[in-house]
């Protein structure tokens, strides 16, 4: 190797950083930033994906920072979940700038540098959480996150979106001082220690009624994972301009939530300990309910990005379904999850972005026969699809298979009934607009006749939709890197 | 006969009651001024009255004189102390008051609410 | 006598020496130059005393040479070498950033007398902070408290001399108060030196006078802090009182009242008094919750920046207060934390307000609009700021909530009671912080409006970055504030270091 | 016996006044009766054997409180037009820290009570060590100047800043308006001019009150007296001159400038003292290091700083009676 593992956690989390200012610096020359963001976007990707033969190799790099409060340091530590969730927000971040430089200059949307900075230091926090190795460092870059995507939500500066951005800080500003912060205290002053350790810290130190309680603090504090009473930001956040749609509130954003309470399962509370609690029933009820009441919402919804917003929080309980499930196959199923929707989501939103930059349209209702003005929007936007049902050429066949394969282990029946029933709801609110879009004709003329978006952008949803396929073949070497959390 | 003995006290509290009721109810700054001396020198005649000594004198040792009791120093140096502090916060606050009659012209508190409360 | 020994007296002798000087030489620019080099020397000598005493240690230096209950002793532990070092740092800070708006608001001819009174202002909080004798530091508050009348009303606005005149009212009152509980516990020991009177007061057997001078020294001392319901005086004093001396005076007054409120209830009364810690638990939760609750909801429905801070200060106030009322070593730590962080905090915010009030020319929240493009670096200051009144990570406000709320967990029903309280609180405090974000950030600043192209001045805006970055700072590594204050709670607490 | 039936007489005296100054509506009658308060309060503590402060409260409570109040009286206005009825809020207040005070000193000792705690803790050692350590007559003078100087010193900062905030609130500039000339302020407020006798009498007068205000200062050590009540005296003798002859003459006799500087070089003096102490190797205010001999060490630290008390005593309340007199109105 280059450089030991700890410099590169160093690197990995300087990288976007270094990358804000010098975007910021260099705002004047538009074409000398969005080289300056690709370059960050690669070189952070490269550094990330260097991690990954030493965590296959079973390796857990660490990087140890000052220490902030007595006993509690910032800490790194990357494994395997982190890896996973790390590689794919910065692989993913490449071809988001890809796109988001199309949809800028197609759109001529101003203050665009802000928009830039605000996305590397989002990479920096995402990164920071993946690799970090106590709560408590965890806890600073989710902050971090909350905060830099602020100015993103409200970046037109209008009154509507002032007003939603503030729904989006209140309630995950709120769940996190609200509720999070007080559970990690409380896990801090029964444990003694905040650090992931396999296993669980939690291990004996927590009566029954009491584990329930932090159990739905946890949930409920970590607001990013949008389960159902506090999931009115995600919708919220769809004022902002798609590509922070696709990027942060598919994948960085919304995954940092589900990744901390994968984690806050597998290594606070420890697995066999929480599966032992009958109180963990609680969170497959919560996970069960927002799946299929989003799904419901969803049916309903005619503009494009809310109804991929209700999609993504019914994904998003799939995870944390299947992180409850708390069955090896279903731990494996969340972080295979992670990524399927992932690949899947973001295709959705750069495709509805490519949309709304074409043809200025969001509604559904007038969005019939685009498909034949936009065959390759439209077909990737059918294999994203297909991945959010689930239909087996597509990443999304996998991860349901590990999760159903988990809930079948601990046969638990309200979860297999939950799987299959949204399974038909997600066809439900999918396949009717890609065939209105194929095969019915145009009813509503858009402003202009417009062919495709710019090349950029269908660059960046082509290959995204290819990365779908990509993972259903190459899913193997994943699932074993997943694996290793559950070997004690 | 007991009580008389506290009867330093008892006034000691009138005055105070006294002193704050002036400051506190009438809305005339300089008559509230009277009101906050009361009150302050009310509190050196609690420390006073703990130095007196039956039979004792002023605290000033002559030559010859053997086995004089003497009252207590330490009140009589705190209180020399205090009265200057109070006549240091009675000037402040005067002159606090006579720019404040230049600035809204009158020393009325309520009058003075009332004209702030326009813009 | 090296001079090593000499530092304690040295950090008010400085103070009290520079003072006449300033006030005597009247060449132009001379006092404001005097009073920073005796401050900031000042400040060097209180970090040297916070550096011996961090061990746990108590320095002992007696005035006159004179031995204890007899003479005046000062007693330096590391919970007075810790506000001696945030009084300096606030003022020393305050003083550099202020040059620009002081000149600008302080006439030339004030100007020897202002400086004068800005430098017994630091002598007497920092000789209230030091010394180890009950009387002193009543002379000493007085000598703070006469000052920042003076400093208080040499705002440029007529309504600053109303609120001087409400402040001494007030002051007074509250001095007087603290002067009868020391009375009382005089006439009932005999002495004034503070160690000697935590060992004599348990021997008392008439309780009564004990438990009055206790509550005439609380409420006092609760006056001159801004507690709940006494803090009538506040909002006004910061509001009209020249920037320069409202960022003095935010992060360092009332923490000084807070701090001997401290020292007294559990270096005197905690051992003496039967169950004094339910009794002081009965006092503080109450007045802290309300002042929580009360500060922050005004704040909320505030126009005038500078108030809203100063509603927001009481809010603070009452976490201190909170924390004191937990009796426990990790309830004080978060107290006598919080103290500091809140001093670094509401500077920084202060020093941003005062870097827009001389652009602006006004304060209302209003037409501070379209403040983000005009002035980014001071409106960044103010943010971090805000975040910090939250208590997000990464700011001492965080450091300070940690302790808090670790403190409450293990005080059954009522610590669940008072995690809610900091923590809604909390959130009160994203609201009236993200109101100003917002007009500063995302509206248009009003056609009327003077155009503000210009941002701030660089000798104002260093001082309000070093600021801010120290907060930072000391919420990453913050074992310097966090050793001083637990080792400064177990000695309160009388538990071993 | 006879110190209680006094007291008591003194003592209901003092309530009568309080309440006749809380009830009148004439500002000029309450600041007469305050000043009549004050004096009652003399000779109640001159009962109660502390003959100091009974003459700090008669030359300050009585003389310049009262010159003071009727300086700002001619600044502002003759009448209280407080509404007669306030609201409950004062007299509950007040009423229950009445109580509160009532309720405790049921148990305080009595008054003179030789065996009260006071008088065995601290207080014997000051009556015993003083002929030995500072051998000064009056212990109270030793007590306030050496054992406590650290106290006083804080004294002599807080009358400092009190003489500051006036300047800088009543500074020479007048912000709305210019101040009207000297003579005509003179001529207007008509200083006694015609009246013969009291110019006389008032004029043979001043040079005997300055003449004590020197020996109380220089005699503090001996008997009841000091640098506050020599700083008073003084004071209030150049009043008196200014009173009778017009603050023209008043300004002439001790100009401005110099008064401000007495202040000053007063508390300068005391901090320099201190200072010295700890330069020649002793603690801060530790007289002792002064001279070769322990005791003349403390001799002329306490005449020092006591010099240093006198001149900022006389300076703040010479300047601060300027101060007003001098801000005629139109």
């Amino acid at each position: 190797m280059i450089f030991s593992e700890a410099d590169t956690i160093f690197y990995a989390l300087m990288i976007p950083l270094v990358g804000a200012l010098a975007i910021a610096l260099t705002g004047r020359w538009p074409n000398v930033r969005e080289t300056v963001t690709l370059t960050t976007a690669v070189a952070l990707a490269c550094v990330v994906w260097s991690l990954v033969p030493t965590l296959q190799a079973g390796g857990r790099p660490e990087l140890h920072f000052v220490e902030m409060l007595p006993g509690l340091k910032i800490a790194f530590k990357v494994e395997p979940i982190g890896m996973l969730f790390a590689a794919l927000a910065s692989g993913l971040w490449i071809v988001n700038s890809v796109y988001s430089i199309g949809y800028m200059r197609g759109n001529n949307e101003k203050n665009q540098t802000r928009f830039y900075v605000c996305f590397a230091i989002a990479l920096f926090a995402a990164v920071g959480v993946a690799f970090s190795a106590n709560l408590l460092t965890l806890f600073i870059f989710y902050e971090v996150l909350t905060i830099s995507t602020y100015p993103l939500v409200a970046h037109k500066g209008d009154e509507a979106t002032v007003k939603s951005a503030r729904v989006y800080m209140g309630i995950l500003l709120g769940t996190s001082i609200g509720l999070f912060l007080p559970a990690m205290i409380w896990t801090y002053s029964l444990a003694g220690t905040l650090d992931f350790t396999p296993g669980g810290i939690l291990e004996g130190k927590i009566a029954e009624p009491l584990v329930g309680v932090l159990l739905l603090m946890f949930a409920f504090g970590i607001g990013k994972a949008a389960l159902m009473p506090i999931h009115r930001w995600l919708p919220a956040a769809m004022v902002a301009p798609t590509p922070v749609s696709a990027l942060l509130h598919a994948v960085a954003v919304v995954k940092a939530g589900v990744f901390t309470i994968t984690k806050v399962f597998v290594y606070i509370f420890g697995i066999d300990f929480l599966f032992s609690q009958p109180s963990h029933r609680l969170i497959i009820w919560i996970a069960c309910f927002t799946i299929v009441v989003s799904s419901f919402i969803a049916l309903r919804q005619t503009n494009l990005k809310r109804l991929l917003a209700y999609s993504t929080i019914g994904q998003l309980s799939y995870v944390v379904l299947a992180a409850a499930v708390l069955k090896p196959l279903s731990e494996i199923g969340a972080s295979m999850h992670m990524m399927a929707h992932a690949f899947g989501k973001i295709t959705l939103f750069f495709a509805a972005g490519a949309i709304y930059v074409a043809s200025k349209k969001t509604e559904i209702t007038d969005m019939r026969g685009i498909g034949r003005r936009m065959p390759w929007t439209m077909a990737a936007f059918s294999i994203g699809a297909l991945s959010m049902i689930g239909v087996p050429p597509t990443g999304g066949f996998i991860s349901k298979w590990y999760i159903l394969g988990g809930a079948i282990q601990d046969d638990n029946y309200l979860a297999l009934a939950t799987l299959i029933v949204s399974t038909l709801l997600n066809a439900a609110y999918f396949l009717p607009f890609i065939f209105a879009a194929f095969f019915y004709e145009e009813d509503v003329k858009p402003a202009r006749p417009h062919g495709e978006a710019p090349w950029p952008m269908v660059a960046a949803l082509t290959f995204t939709a290819l990365l779908t396929f990509a993972f259903f073949i190459f899913h193997q070497p994943i699932a074993d890197l997943e694996a290793q959390i559950l070997v004690k | 006969m007991a009580l008389l003995g506290l009867y330093n006290y008892f006034v000691f509290a009138v005055l105070l009651m006294i002193g704050l009721y002036c400051v506190l109810a009438r809305t005339n700054i300089v008559k509230s001024l009277i009101g906050l001396s009361i009150f302050q020198s009310a509190v050196f005649l609690l420390y006073i009255s703990m130095d007196k000594v039956d039979g004792g004198t002023a605290p000033i040792i002559q030559e010859g004189v053997e086995n004089q009791v003497f009252a207590n120093p330490l009140p009589q140096v705190l209180i020399l102390t205090a009265i200057v502090v109070g006549i240091s916060t009675t000037a402040l606050a005067l002159a606090v008051a006579v720019r404040i009659k230049e600035a809204y012209g009158t020393i009325e508190e309520d009058k003075i609410q009332e004209m702030d409360r326009e813009p | 006598m090296t001079l090593y020994d000499q530092l304690p007296a040295l950090v008010v002798a400085v103070l009290l020496f520079t003072a006449p000087i300033a006030y005597m030489l009247r060449l132009h620019g001379f006092p404001w130059a005097a009073a920073t080099a005796a401050v900031v020397t000042s400040f060097a000598v209180a970090c040297s005393l916070a550096a011996t005493v961090i061990g746990g240690e108590t320095i002992i230096y007696e005035m006159g040479g004179w031995p204890a209950p007899y003479g005046i002793v000062l007693h330096i532990d590391a919970l007075s070498a810790l506000m001696a070092m945030l009084i300096t740092g606030a003022s020393s800070a305050a003083l550099i950033f202020g040059y620009k708006s002081l000149a600008d608001e302080v006439g030339e001819e004030t100007a020897p007398a202002f400086f004068a009174a800005w430098l017994l202002c630091t002598a007497g909080l920092v000789g209230m902070v030091i010394t180890g004798d009950a009387f002193n530091i009543f002379v000493f508050m007085e000598i703070s408290s006469l000052s920042t009348y003076v400093l208080v009303s040499a705002g440029p606005d007529r309504r600053a001399l109303i609120s001087t005149y409400r402040y001494i009212v007030m002051g007074t009152v509250g001095a007087t108060f603290y002067l009868i509980g020391v009375g009382f516990l005089y006439m009932v020991t005999g002495t004034l030196n503070t160690a000697d009177l935590a060992a004599r007061v348990g021997q008392v057997e008439d309780i009564r006078l004990v438990l009055v001078a206790a509550g005439f020294v609380s409420v006092g001392l609760a006056v001159k802090a801004a507690v709940f319901p006494l803090h009538a005086w506040m909002p006004n004093a910061y509001t009209f009182a020249p920037n320069a001396v409202t960022v003095f005076i935010a992060a360092a007054s009332t923490k000084v009242s807070l701090y001997v409120l401290m020292r007294v209830d559990y270096a005197i009364f905690q051992n003496s008094i039967a169950n004094h810690d339910i009794q002081l638990t009965l006092f503080l939760v109450p007045l802290g919750v309300l002042a929580l609750f009360v500060g922050s909801l005004l704040a909320i429905y505030e126009r005038n920046l500078k108030t809203l801070l100063a509603y927001s200060s009481v809010a603070q106030i009452g976490y201190i207060a909170l924390g004191m009322a937990m009796t426990s070593v990790a309830g004080l730590t978060g107290a006598i934390v919080h103290m500091f962080n809140h001093g670094l905090i509401k500077g920084g915010m202060f020093m941003a307000v005062a870097c827009l009030a001389l652009r602006y020319r006004t304060v209302n929240v209003a037409n501070l609009a379209g403040a983000g493009k005009a002035m980014p670096w001071t409106m960044a200051a103010f943010v971090i700021g805000g975040l910090g009144l939250i208590g997000v990570p990464l700011t001492p406000g965080f450091i300070s909530k940690w302790y808090l709320v670790l403190a409450a967990l293990d005080k059954g029903w009522l610590g669940v009671f008072l995690i809610v309280v900091i923590l809604v609180s909390s959130l009160l405090a994203v609201i009236y912080v993200w109101k100003v974000i917002e007009v500063a950030y995302f509206r248009e600043p009003r056609a009327n409006a003077v155009p503000v192209t210009q941002e701030a001045p660089l000798a104002m805006l260093i001082p309000t970055w070093i600021v801010v970055l120290t907060g930072v700072w000391f919420a990453v590594d913050s074992s310097v504030p966090v050793g001083l204050a637990s080792s400064a709670a177990r000695t309160l607490l009388g538990v071993a270091p | 016996m006879m110190t209680i039936v006094f007291s008591l007489f003194l003592l209901t005296m003092l309530v009568i006044v309080a309440v006749a100054i809380l009830r009148t509506d004439n500002l000029f009658t309450a600041v007469m009766l305050s000043g009549i308060f004050s004096l009652i309060m003399a000779a109640n503590f001159f009962v109660l054997d502390a003959a100091d402060v009974a003459l700090t409260e008669a030359v300050i409570g009585a003389g310049i409180s009262t010159v003071l109040f009727l300086g700002a009286l001619a600044l502002t206005a003759e009448h209280d037009h407080s509404p007669p009825v306030g609201s409950w809020v004062p007299l509950v207040t007040s009423s229950a820290l009445g109580g509160v005070i009532i309720f405790a000193t049921l148990q305080a000792p009595r008054l003179g009570d030789p065996n009260a705690i006071v008088h065995k803790h601290v207080a014997p050692w000051y009556l015993e060590n003083t002929p030995l350590l500072i051998d000064v007559p009056n212990v109270v003078t030793a007590v306030l100047a050496s054992f406590r100087g650290y106290d006083t010193l804080g004294e002599v900062f807080v009358v400092f800043t009190a003489c500051i905030g006036v300047m800088s609130l009543l500074g020479r500039v007048r912000p709305r308006g210019e101040l009207i000339e000297e003579g005509e302020f003179d001529k207007r407020t008509d200083n006694l001019r015609h009246h013969l006798i009291p110019r006389v009498v008032g004029k043979m007068l001043v040079p005997f009150i300055v003449l004590f205000g020197l020996y109380v200062q220089f005699h503090g050590d001996f008997g009841p007296g000091g640098g506050f009540q020599a700083g008073a005296l003084v004071a209030a003798g150049i009043i008196l001159y200014s009173l009778v002859e017009g603050g023209a003459r008043g300004r002439e006799l001790v100009p401005e400038w110099f008064s401000g500087m007495l202040v000053a070089l007063g508390a300068f003096t005391y901090a320099a003292v201190g200072v010295a102490c700890m330069v020649m190797g002793g603690r801060f205010l530790d007289y002792s290091v002064l001279s070769h001999d322990p005791v003349h060490g403390q001799h002329l630290g306490i005449l020092l700083i006591e010099a240093g008390v006198g001149m900022t005593v006389a300076g703040v309340m010479i300047t601060i009676f300027h101060a007003f007199s001098r801000r005629g109105i139109r």
